[in-house]
């Protein structure tokens, strides 16, 4: 496919603005730019079909089966779309006063009550963008918990290794140290091993429950005790909060604070890398550290509020993904008491029954209940076939089916990580089963044809190491 | 209720079968009945369609949505041209992950490479970034950049957006780094303070162009004095200003980012918005977030593929440039098609007129008694004036007849004004509003 | 002035160049001068997108969009799910020809045949065509499918709408044939005049269910008599009645038509909206437009195509069963994905809906003074009352609480209203519009 | 691919209305359906992802190019589209009080002004839903027009056998016979044939100009004259203005009557098969008979009138397909005074530049000068070596185009009739020759592989024959 600059034509352009109806005023000349502004002179059709064709070597959620672990990529809504696109929410200025964003305001208001008694929590922010920004946040406000106890040796953010990559990078910028603690032979939290990290100096643990094998720490109740006891507190990374909403909330295992990632569990989409939206929740006694500004109300008018003395600060500028939060909401709306857990139970259920269907070929990485993923190893095949986990994954592309996450949890070795998620048919499942069934066969028969796989794509496998040696990051005009 | 459930009771019944369990609750069988809901949520029961968007329907009317608009303040409203909203509307943009699999997701990379592309021709930088979340971020992330265990101070102009300054300052906090902020004097930077304090702990200096008040300041002297002390260039810009003003490059930057949202994004209170980042070749491997590159597949055929992996945190947790992971990426195709549909004439058209309406605004508004300009600096579509009579009755005003007013602003200029336009606002609205001002009102 | 014209002048230049032309009115030199145009159009100039966007909403502006609406009389506003709004917006969908390529076409050709399928359903009959352009086209097509030589004389009730009578008319008065109107008797048709009339020259009866007025009309025994005299029997039915009352094939009719526009499609201010026709088995090949059919390629994997073409203007010329070619594709499109959206509980229950309310309507309206039911009989979804005061004044002090009154009918029924209730019209509304109507009008 | 129906679950349904709220009512039983209602009964997700990949089995005009000669595949603006649908158009009930709807009825008089001006007409009605509804309408007219005269022979409408088919079935439809007279060699209107046909039954001619062969009638007003001494009326076929729009108005070379494309010409979407409009105008001494209702205006209010003794009465429900005709407003309130024949002419070039690129390989069926298309024969190719016109346009389909019209006009054997448009680019236009080239290399050299083609595409070539002879056309539920 040609890139758009190389559609450019000199001279074309889209008539968009009517003339300046003003005397044109100019820069000094010293102040003018000086560098040629080298953009794509095109019309509006060779746009047009310039997206269309990237939309069509784009695979989206309706595209087809979509198990990608961790991701939750359930169905997205059309009606959240719909809302989100009304002009009394998309046109709105984020500095109108008061008095004009009173839908605005309300909304974000019912968003915090709902997501609060969902996650257990008493207050949140909407203001982080995504789920990363949302531990960075809730890790800022463990700091000024323990700034504000004058409790300043907490420096240690405890994280198990399962976890995802975020977890110890959002440590490091919050200014703690992580300490990684490995998983038990059954895949969850040693509690030996957390009762060896946990100290005075442990400021928290960050815990995704359930964790990215997919299992329920069961013990997660031991753990709170731990952690508190030793003076930490309990982050709760919502990514996985999608096959225990509605049955069991953080807040009443011990969690002190919880982000959610709105584009996973509460169906908001993905857009090809976001935007999403991570709010963050915390126990009443941790709610005045919370970003600014918040939402409050008074004799059912509501405002934003910033006076508050001990809060953390910003996370970004005004008050979050507003648009994405308005997506959740509206799912939420739909869903409402019972939809909720039933949606999570469709995909426990899911995770399960495809996991049943799959355990004679490729071997569960730690075998019994699943929550709504699993982890398999292709570890065995690959000894025995020389077809990897990366093999099959590229095998799928020619199956019109996406992949699940692959290499990840990194303590599995040859990790396929599936979530089927809520909103995917039995049928599909089925047929998604006896795809992986081919595959596997005929990886034992004939496991070239995976190396040389995906053949139907609209690309081939790449050459990703030239890529990241000899980086060419922009189109060269030259 | 709404569900998305695509199983029946019956298909769940075989699948509970084929798994040897009784029920749905048995599948969570290893939760402690303990910390298990007993009564459910306490939150309403799920709504059919309909009622749903009737409810929501409710809230955006309690909105008011205001047909002229004479405020930015860090959210600018611009024409959005119907087909930007059409292609950012494509179902499989929006409902796509990241592209982790390069081979059914070339439309997203190429897309997200071409943004690249011309946010480093706005910015005239080497290399830019896939997007972070917003431009208060951007500008946080900038700074992460440049701190090093040598030099760890910062300096952050105070004429910076002041949700942004309070982003900055948070980061640094979370992060243990000390940050200063460098005074206003007279609605800019004080050059002064910096050219004192800068020295060899200095990690980078910060600054915003054109600034809150919507001054064009002398970025390249400040950036002089950054590059003497050896601290890195950090410069904030709007993007229609980078495209008829010098641009970061030619100011000495080593980093420029800013908010993307004038790029085709609708104002949406607030969110989401479009960071975006770029620098020069040597920082690259600092830069945080996604970065799209150009390949081959096995048949030699151009491709491409998130690269540089090795600074994310999915590759190096606790080590890497950033623990950012979902970004803005349809946003930032967004702004992608917008730059090409204006095409690199529009863009300046707009910025032009965004240029030519402020100063005929200026000129008309500051010739009403009371309204005088703050400060005498030179502008780009945003400016700072006194106003004579109480801000809030005259907001109330102008609201009356469907126009959102300047934004009030406060601290040290508690009662003044600052005023934004851009190519939405006709002529027409301009000398309505001076007539309104004129009118006064009744105290 | 906008363009979507891809190619530069220099580019124009080079084509003309290739051809050896000087200049492009070259192009023209076989077009006899003395017709050409002299000094271009007399119409404004082109203008951005921005300007014919405020012109157009100005436009749209000037018409009042009634949050509240009790008419109907052949123009349904029922809810349209946001699934169907967004599929129906895809531009694949949007921007392709009529499928003559079927191998890159099966999207659209599985999509009609689905259509087809749902129609089959909704009316009982065997066969359905991918539509005509709407509910009165379909009246008049139909006519033209049953006469032949021998039977030309058509009768059409005077219950059905009036612009379907008019259009039916006026077909009618093109091919040459005798068109009878069956008397309207007590908001019915007049059974005892069709027992009269209908003899061995007579092609087919054509009624409307419910009826203009929203009556449900005794099709099975019209239909008995129209088969006893050897003449086809065409119902035109609302699409929502087909769901839950009897259907077309249940009544004896050899064809069922309608208009479609209830199913997922916008009021428009009249279009557009789409034609359905549906008929038994044996008069497959009467039927108008395309058709598509089911087959397999050539490695037998299904397949569709359009089919019986020898039908078709582009194959049959003079000879062929009607003149359209294009047709309402894209409607036909949505109304199938709307029918799965609300699938066969969800459309029973718009139609149970629409029956309840408008009883409930129907008792409370007629019990204000004045406001007797004219008719006697069983209706579905619309009803006739009389108006005690000025139907326009009444009509205006319903519209200054944004609500569309019922429709003020004509004719014999002057002074009448025509009242339709949805499953849109909550029960509040219906309490106020009855609340509205006891307080009567200051006359 | 699944049809709708076999993705269908029973018990499934996506939750779109409340209950009632009111008490429920029920027909009498005699009035009830028997039949069972048997719709697909799926959620939300099932029907997102399969219209999804229906449309991925779908080529529109931006999917690439798609030179459908007499089809005008142009660019389809996104700013018609947003305009159609603002709720102040869109939410409009039909018959709303006219002083509701002013801006509804000043867009269709706007429109028929600028239609008017456009085809040198003196009135229009926007009722027809398409060109074949315009052409019976206008026939109605010409019928009207000779029996409001008492002029009661004229039952033939003479048709030139390069015509549309929709022409002479137009004609059938309205009762009159019509009489085709066979081309010249030039492809033109035989003067002598028509002098020989034209007589005092002549209700009129209807003619395409440019013709389907892409040639301009240059003769037209001795064809005028003609036909109108016989005491005929001449009908203009407006399918193929797009070339001539701006340049020559058929209303100035001796047509009474037109109608227009407005999906062809004025950019308005084929929809897959419609919905299209076709309005029709004509002289002032014919308006008398147009359908009603028709705009009016008084004192700048606009209103509609149907009290037109001598109207033809109506073709159709309503007003037309309204947001069609909005769309065409758009576009020419957009491309204005200049744009409108800047479009033409760039049709035109194009045709003739492609034209040309191509002419060394086929031959052009009429050489010389074309308008906005051309035909080519594949007869000498396929004497050579077996390829025909349809292995060409099968071939296509390889190459992600759209093929040319086929085996249209009739009069041309093994006829490629290929329109570029006016929004087609250079570019595009080399790369598509540069794709006919490669083919007739290919079919010169490996002929077999262009019978096998397509074979890239979802399906391969169908069996046609089946299809009709057994026809299967709607799923069988058991
Ligand atoms: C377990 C877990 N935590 C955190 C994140 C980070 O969330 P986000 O991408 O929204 O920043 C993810 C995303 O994949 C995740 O799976
Ligand atoms: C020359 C010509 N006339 C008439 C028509 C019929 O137009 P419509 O499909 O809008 O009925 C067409 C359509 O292809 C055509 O090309």
């Amino acid at each position: 496919m040609k890139l758009i600059f190389e559609r450019s034509t000199p001279g074309l352009s889209c008539e968009v603005l009517p003339p300046c109806d003003v005397e044109p005023y100019e820069l000094k000349p010293e102040q003018r730019r000086g560098q040629e502004l080298r953009l794509p002179e095109v019309t509006e059709g060779e746009i047009s079909r310039h997206y269309t064709q990237l939309e069509s070597q784009t695979f989206g959620v309706n595209s087809g089966y979509y198990p990608l672990g961790s991701c939750t990529m359930k169905y997205n809504p059309k009606i959240n779309d719909e809302i989100a696109g009304l002009p009394g929410f998309s046109d709105i200025h984020p500095l109108q006063p008061a008095h004009t964003v009173q839908g605005c305001l309300e909304a974000l208001h019912l968003a915090e009550r709902l997501f609060c008694e969902i996650t257990g929590m008493d207050n949140m922010t909407f203001q982080p963008a995504a789920g990363a920004h949302g531990e960075l946040a809730g890790l800022i406000m463990i700091k000024k918990y323990h700034d504000s106890r004058q409790d300043e040796k907490r420096n240690k953010i405890i994280v198990p290794d399962t976890a995802h990559g975020t977890n110890p990078a959002s440590a490091t910028m919050a200014g703690f140290t992580s300490v990684s603690i490995s998983s038990g032979s059954d895949g969850l939290v040693d509690l030996e091993a957390l009762k060896a990290a946990a100290g005075e100096d442990t400021a928290g643990l960050m815990l995704t429950n359930p964790n990215t094998l997919g299992l329920f720490e069961k013990n997660i109740v031991e753990i709170a005790e731990i952690v508190h006891k030793a003076g930490g507190l309990l982050y709760y990374d919502g990514a996985n909060l999608n096959p225990v909403m509605g049955i069991v909330r953080p807040g009443d295992t011990g969690f002190d604070i919880v982000h959610l990632n709105l584009h996973k569990t509460f169906s908001t989409p993905h857009g090809g890398g976001g935007p999403g939206a991570g709010p963050v929740g915390c126990k009443a006694f941790l709610s005045k550290f919370l970003p600014v500004p918040r939402v409050e109300e008074k004799d059912g008018k509501f405002y934003f509020a910033s006076d508050y003395e001990d809060t953390m600060g910003s996370m970004k500028a005004f008050y979050g993904n507003f648009l994405i939060v308005l997506r959740a909401l509206t799912y939420t709306l739909t869903l409402g008491r019972k939809g909720i857990p039933e949606a999570a139970k469709s995909a426990v259920l899911n995770a399960n029954y495809m996991m049943k269907s799959l355990e004679d070929l490729f071997q569960v990485a730690f075998p019994g209940r699943c929550m709504h993923e699993f982890v398999l190893t292709a570890e065995p095949l690959k000894k025995k076939t020389g077809v990897s986990a990366l093999d099959i994954a590229k095998s799928l592309l020619d199956h019109e089916m996406h992949p699940p996450t692959v290499y990840f949890p990194q303590i599995v070795h040859e990790a396929l990580m599936i979530e089927p998620t809520d909103t995917e048919s039995k049928q599909s499942i089925d047929e998604a089963v006896k795809v992986y069934r081919q595959l596997y066969e005929k990886a034992c028969t004939d496991p070239e044809a995976l190396h040389q796989a995906p053949v139907k794509t609209a690309v081939r496998r790449l050459d990703e190491v030239t890529a990241a040696r000899k980086p060419i990051l922009r189109y060269n005009f030259d | 209720m709404g569900s998305y459930i695509p199983n029946s009771k019956a298909e769940q019944e075989r699948m509970l079968d084929f798994l040897g369990l009784a029920s749905l609750d048995d599948l969570y069988d290893e939760i402690p009945d303990k910390v298990k809901l007993k009564d459910g949520l306490n939150i309403p029961e799920g709504k059919s369609e309909l009622e749903v968007r009737r409810r929501m329907e409710t809230l955006a009317g309690k909105n008011t949505v205001f047909h002229t608009i004479f405020r930015g303040a860090g959210a600018y409203r611009h024409y959005i041209p119907a087909i930007v909203k059409a292609v950012a509307s494509k179902e499989k943009f929006i409902t796509a992950y990241t592209p982790y699999q390069p081979e059914i997701s070339q439309g997203v990379l190429q897309s997200i490479f071409e943004f690249q592309t011309m946010i480093c021709e706005l910015t005239g930088m080497d290399v830019a970034n896939a997007s972070v979340y917003d431009g208060a971020t951007a500008c946080a992330e900038a700074i992460s950049m440049c701190v090093d265990r040598k030099r760890d101070v910062v300096y952050v102009s105070a004429t910076v957006h002041p949700d942004y300054l309070r982003t900055v300052k948070t980061y640094c906090y979370a992060a243990g780094r000390k940050l200063v902020v460098v005074p206003e004097k007279d609605g800019v930077t004080d050059i002064a303070f910096l050219k004192e304090n800068l020295d060899e702990k200095s990690a980078a200096f910060l600054m915003q162009q054109p600034n809150f008040y919507g001054i064009i300041e002398d970025a390249e002297t400040y950036f002089g004095v950054a590059r003497e002390a050896g601290a890195k260039s950090i410069m904030c810009i709007n993007p229609f200003y980078g495209a008829i003003g010098r641009t970061p490059r030619e100011c000495g930057a080593d980093i420029a980012v800013g908010e993307g949202q004038p790029l085709g994004i609708s104002l949406g209170f607030g969110g989401p918005y479009l960071g975006f980042m770029a620098c020069v070749q040597e920082m690259t491997r600092k830069l945080p977030g996604r970065i799209v590159g150009q390949t081959t597949d096995l048949e030699g055929k151009r491709a491409f593929v998130l690269t540089l992996q090795a600074r994310e945190q999915h590759i190096r947790r606790e080590k890497a440039s950033s623990n950012i992971c979902s970004n803005q990426g349809l946003c930032a195709l967004t702004a992608a098609c917008y730059m090409s549909t204006m095409g690199p004439s529009g863009i300046k058209e707009v910025a032009n007129q965004c240029l030519s309406k402020a100063h005929y605004a200026a000129k008309l508004i500051s010739s009403v008694p009371g309204y005088e300009l703050v400060f005498d600096a030179e502008f780009f579509h945003e400016f700072v004036t006194k106003c004579p009579v109480s801000v809030n009755k005259l907001m109330a005003k102008l609201e009356r007849q469907g126009i959102l007013g300047g934004y009030p602003l406060g601290g040290p200029y508690e009662g003044c004004i600052l005023w934004c336009f851009t190519e939405m606002n006709t002529k027409e609205e301009i000398d309505q509003l001076v007539a309104i001002l004129k009118e006064g009102i009744q105290e």
